[in-house]
């Protein structure tokens, strides 16, 4: 079977959901970002996919090259605000966290 | 050479697993040399005389060491994560291995002639980052994980400065291709960015031309203090002395490898004389002209020999390779190790703003010239 | 099959096979190790979308910074002394329900429509100076408000994580 | 500003004038000893492995009373009385026969206390000071050069001169005795003459038999530093374990 778009849509689809899950189930702050991280990357390969069977030429890797800086920015940013919390509140489970100040 | 391999086997896929192999081969046998080259400059100079009794000289010293890490006992920890802590040496060696596969070793002996080549280069190397970091945690002691957290910190930090310097003489070359950047300094050891460049107009391995239109003298004393930048941050991403702290063994007994012994162990000793290798040949490929002979003409050209080129291009790359490496050891016994904040202030404060302000001067030059 | 195709297959297996490893596992560390794998698995997949400059990226990027950082985020705000670093899930049976229902109209749409392929000839090699052209003409505005979200990024990183 | 750029400049200066000391020693001479084919000469008083030169010894225990961890064991015979057992080279008369003349090395700790009260010089240190063995009971050193049948022989001679001397006294003591008996019976002035004679017989010694030369043997093999190893393991009071 030969490898089409379709292939990498699916891989891209499959990747996303995972994410969601992870998103959705964990409550654990840097499992959330994991989550995240998943969900990016598959709309990263979505991104690929199309610049390399279709028309959308370089432009499709110039995306990907943004929504890669943003998860770095986000990476960083996040972390910091996580470490925040666990030194404010000794956890980083996310619904433990319900208070402006501890 | 590829093609030479191909031929001399017949079967494609048998091939390129020799392809990749050889690369293996040479760190085996580099390793090999590079140990006792280790244990002999390290008594040398401390006015010893090193290890003398396994053969003449002590020269069959690796292999007794080799054996003895052949024959140990293979020991997990009882409260060590099993899985993570026998990934982790692989890891780490496979990091050191795979950029291997674009450093050129001839005109013509090249794993994969990447156009990334450099990037690549730089990526790969924060890989083993990862390795130790697994083993440093799943070892299940604080000296590992103490060890590991300080190797990830000074390697992350480390890889800026060392990723700018290369980047300025990409600047100049106009290519990230090692072979494009290893073409621009032919002719010559003056030629080498070392000595600040070619001196005239030359036609890089792609096709392209690179014109050096003023003399490149200008550019002497920035790629001299863009080279000692660079083996600077190169040190220290091999954790090598005087930037060894994640190993630092007066303070954490071994570091992230404490726990391993055995062949484990000496996956990771493997991997850190790779890596020795691999920047000190990636010095020698930006900054020292890679295969290229010191006087510009080779033998085997001259000759019509393709064979002695290729014997050639390896000899040098070896050749200016094992000199880093030496420089390495010689430094080793010469500097003491630095605290944790000498070595961040060394980088932060030190390499990166020098390394940037010099990244602006030289992109200036080479864009009005 | 070509060998591309066996290529990509592994690449596949190996990318999904990590995630659902970093999806489903109790231990944190396990997650955060093999979403290293995921990273990898990834950039073999983008190498083979002729995208090279955005696989090593995704190698230098990922792996060497951004997966870094969350291991030390794991260990920092962890008992690390102890191995069983793990989370616990909740609610997974409602979620993968409808994580699952939407994954399989995803998958629906994905495979029912006709896309429209163009293929190209995989004989491009390079997309760096493709990139970089690009960069700083048609997406040169994104690029410096990029970098200055880059640089937002650091500055507020480094005062939170600060003590005080 | 002006030291921060100092700073760089010294550091990179340093670490160059401290790879030229390096570079120098690497090519400088080596201070290491090939040890076992090569060694340092050891001081003149150094203090190792004892060395006796029992031709010397004239066994008066004085080593064995002197060491604090009662290393040395010495059985002496006392010679037999007419047995020349020779001069010292330091002019002492030997009167004992050294039947047992045993130093344990694994107790020994070469305080060196036993050399002092030597009053022969024959208990030295020596500079010897490589001498591991792989049981220990071969630490335990026998200095001795009698035979066995060279002790059981002097044994034996000991014991008859003992008995002799034994002897002797009894038939002193009984010629004593006769004599007293002599003195009360000379008031009695008839038989005075003829216990007069009997006593004077009794009084006069026997001859004892001369014994060979077994002083000890000649042992030019124990020169210099080398003492005596043992021969075998069953020889002596071995083990030291006790």
């Amino acid at each position: 079977m030969n490898v089409t778009l379709t292939h990498y849509l699916v891989i891209s689809a499959v990747l996303f959901s995972l994410g969601l899950l992870a998103l959705v189930t964990r409550r654990n702050a840097i499992m959330m970002l994991m989550g995240i991280e998943l969900i990016l990357n598959a709309a990263n390969v979505n991104f690929l996919a199309f610049s390399r069977y279709s028309a959308l030429d370089i432009h499709g890797h110039v995306v990907a090259v943004f929504v890669i800086l943003l998860a770095a920015a986000e990476a960083a940013v996040a972390l910091a605000i996580v470490l925040n919390i666990y030194r404010t509140f000794s956890t980083v489970n996310v619904d433990q966290i319900n208070q402006l100040k501890e | 050479m590829e093609q030479f391999i191909r031929d001399l086997i017949g079967n494609d896929l048998l091939a390129t697993i020799v392809w990749c192999v050889l690369p293996l081969v040479f760190i085996l046998g580099y390793a090999i040399v590079a140990i006792l080259a280790e244990m002999k400059s390290a008594s040398w100079f401390q006015d010893r005389l090193g290890p003398m009794r396994t053969g003449p000289w002590g020269i069959f010293q690796p292999f007794a060491d080799i054996l003895k890490l052949l024959m140990k006992e293979d020991i997990v920890p009882a409260r060590a994560d099993k899985i993570l802590f026998n990934l982790a040496p692989f890891i780490v060696f496979v990091g050191a291995y795979a950029a291997f596969a674009v450093l050129p070793f001839a005109s013509d002996y090249v794993g994969a002639d990447l156009n990334l080549g450099l990037f690549y280069l730089i990526a790969v190397s924060s890989f083993g980052v990862l390795g130790i970091i697994m083993g440093g945690w799943a070892s299940n002691n604080k000296y590992s994980l103490l060890g590991a957290m300080r190797s990830a910190a000074q390697i992350v930090s480390y890889e800026v400065p060392s990723a700018t310097a290369l980047l300025i003489v990409a600047m100049m070359v106009g290519s990230l291709n090692l072979q494009d950047i290893i073409t621009a300094q032919s002719g010559g050891f003056w030629n080498w960015f070392i000595l600040g460049g070619p001196k005239s107009d030359v036609v890089l391995a792609s096709g392209a031309m690179l014109h050096a239109d003023i003399g490149n003298f200008v550019f002497l004393p920035l790629l001299l203090a863009t080279f000692v930048i660079y083996y600077l941050s190169a040190l220290a991403e091999t954790n090598r002395t005087p930037f060894d702290i994640p190993e630092g063994e007066s303070e954490l007994v071994g570091g992230y490898h404490t726990e391993y012994s055995g062949m484990k162990f000496g996956m990771f000793f493997m991997a850190e004389y790779a890596n020795m290798f691999l920047v000190s040949a990636v010095a020698a490929v930006v900054f020292f002209g890679g295969w290229q002979s010191p006087w510009g003409i080779t033998l085997g050209e001259a000759l019509d020999i393709p064979v002695l080129t290729l014997l050639e291009g390896v000899f040098w790359t070896a050749a200016k390779g094992f000199f880093f490496v030496f420089v390495m050891m010689w430094l080793r016994w010469t500097l003491p190790r630095l605290r944790v904040d000498q070595l961040m202030y060394m980088c932060w404060k030190v390499l990166i703003p020098v390394s940037f302000a010099l990244a602006l001067v030289v992109g200036f030059i080479v864009v009005i010239r | 099959m070509e060998l591309t195709d066996i290529i990509f297959y592994i690449f596949a297996l190996v990318t999904v096979g990590s995630a659902m490893i970093v999806v489903f596992s109790r231990n944190l560390v396990y997650s955060a190790f093999s979403l290293m794998f995921t990273f990898l698995g990834i950039a073999g997949l983008y190498v083979l979308l002729l995208a090279d400059f955005l696989a090593v990226t995704q190698l230098m990027i990922y792996v060497g910074g951004i997966l870094v950082l969350m291991i030390f985020g794991v260990m920092l705000t962890h008992r690390v002394v102890n191995v069983e670093i793990s989370s616990g899930a909740m609610r997974v049976i409602p979620a993968t329900i409808v994580v699952g229902v939407f994954l399989g109209t995803l998958l629906l749409v994905l495979t029912r429509t006709n896309w429209m392929v163009m293929e190209k000839s995989p004989d491009i090699i390079g997309t760096t100076s493709m990139i970089g052209t690009a960069l700083v003409t048609d997406y040169l505005l994104p690029f410096e408000v990029g970098g200055v979200v880059l640089l937002v990024a650091i500055v507020a990183a480094a005062f939170m994580a600060r003590k005080r | 500003m002006g030291n921060y750029f100092k700073a760089i400049y010294n550091g990179i200066g340093t670490a160059l004038v401290g790879m030229g000391v390096t570079w120098r020693h690497l090519w400088g001479k080596k201070v290491t000893i090939q040890y076992p084919t090569q060694t340092k000469p050891r001081f003149g008083r150094s203090r190792d492995r004892l060395y006796v030169n029992i031709e010397d010894c004239i066994g008066c225990d004085q080593c064995a009373k002197a060491c604090p961890v009662y290393c040395i064991h010495i059985e002496t015979i006392k010679a037999a009385p007419g047995v020349d057992l020779g001069k010292t080279s330091t002019g002492h008369k030997k009167r004992l026969h050294v039947s047992v003349f045993d130093i344990d090395f694994a107790k020994c700790c070469y305080c060196g206390l036993c050399v002092y009260p030597c009053p022969t010089e024959c208990i030295t240190m020596t500079d010897v000071f490589e001498f591991s063995e792989y049981e220990r009971r071969n630490l335990l050193y026998h200095f001795s050069a009698m035979t066995e049948e060279e002790v059981a022989k002097a044994k034996e001679e000991a014991e008859r001169a003992e008995a002799e001397k034994a002897r002797k006294k009894a038939e002193a003591a009984a010629a004593a005795k006769a004599k007293k008996e002599a003195e009360n019976a000379a008031k009695a002035k008839e038989e005075a003459g003829q216990s007069q004679a009997q006593a004077s017989d009794a009084a006069k010694p026997e001859d004892a038999k001369p014994t060979s030369g077994t002083t000890s043997p000649g042992n030019a093999d124990a020169a210099g530093n080398q003492g005596m190893k043992p021969e075998d393991e069953s020889s002596g009071p071995d083990t030291g374990t006790s």
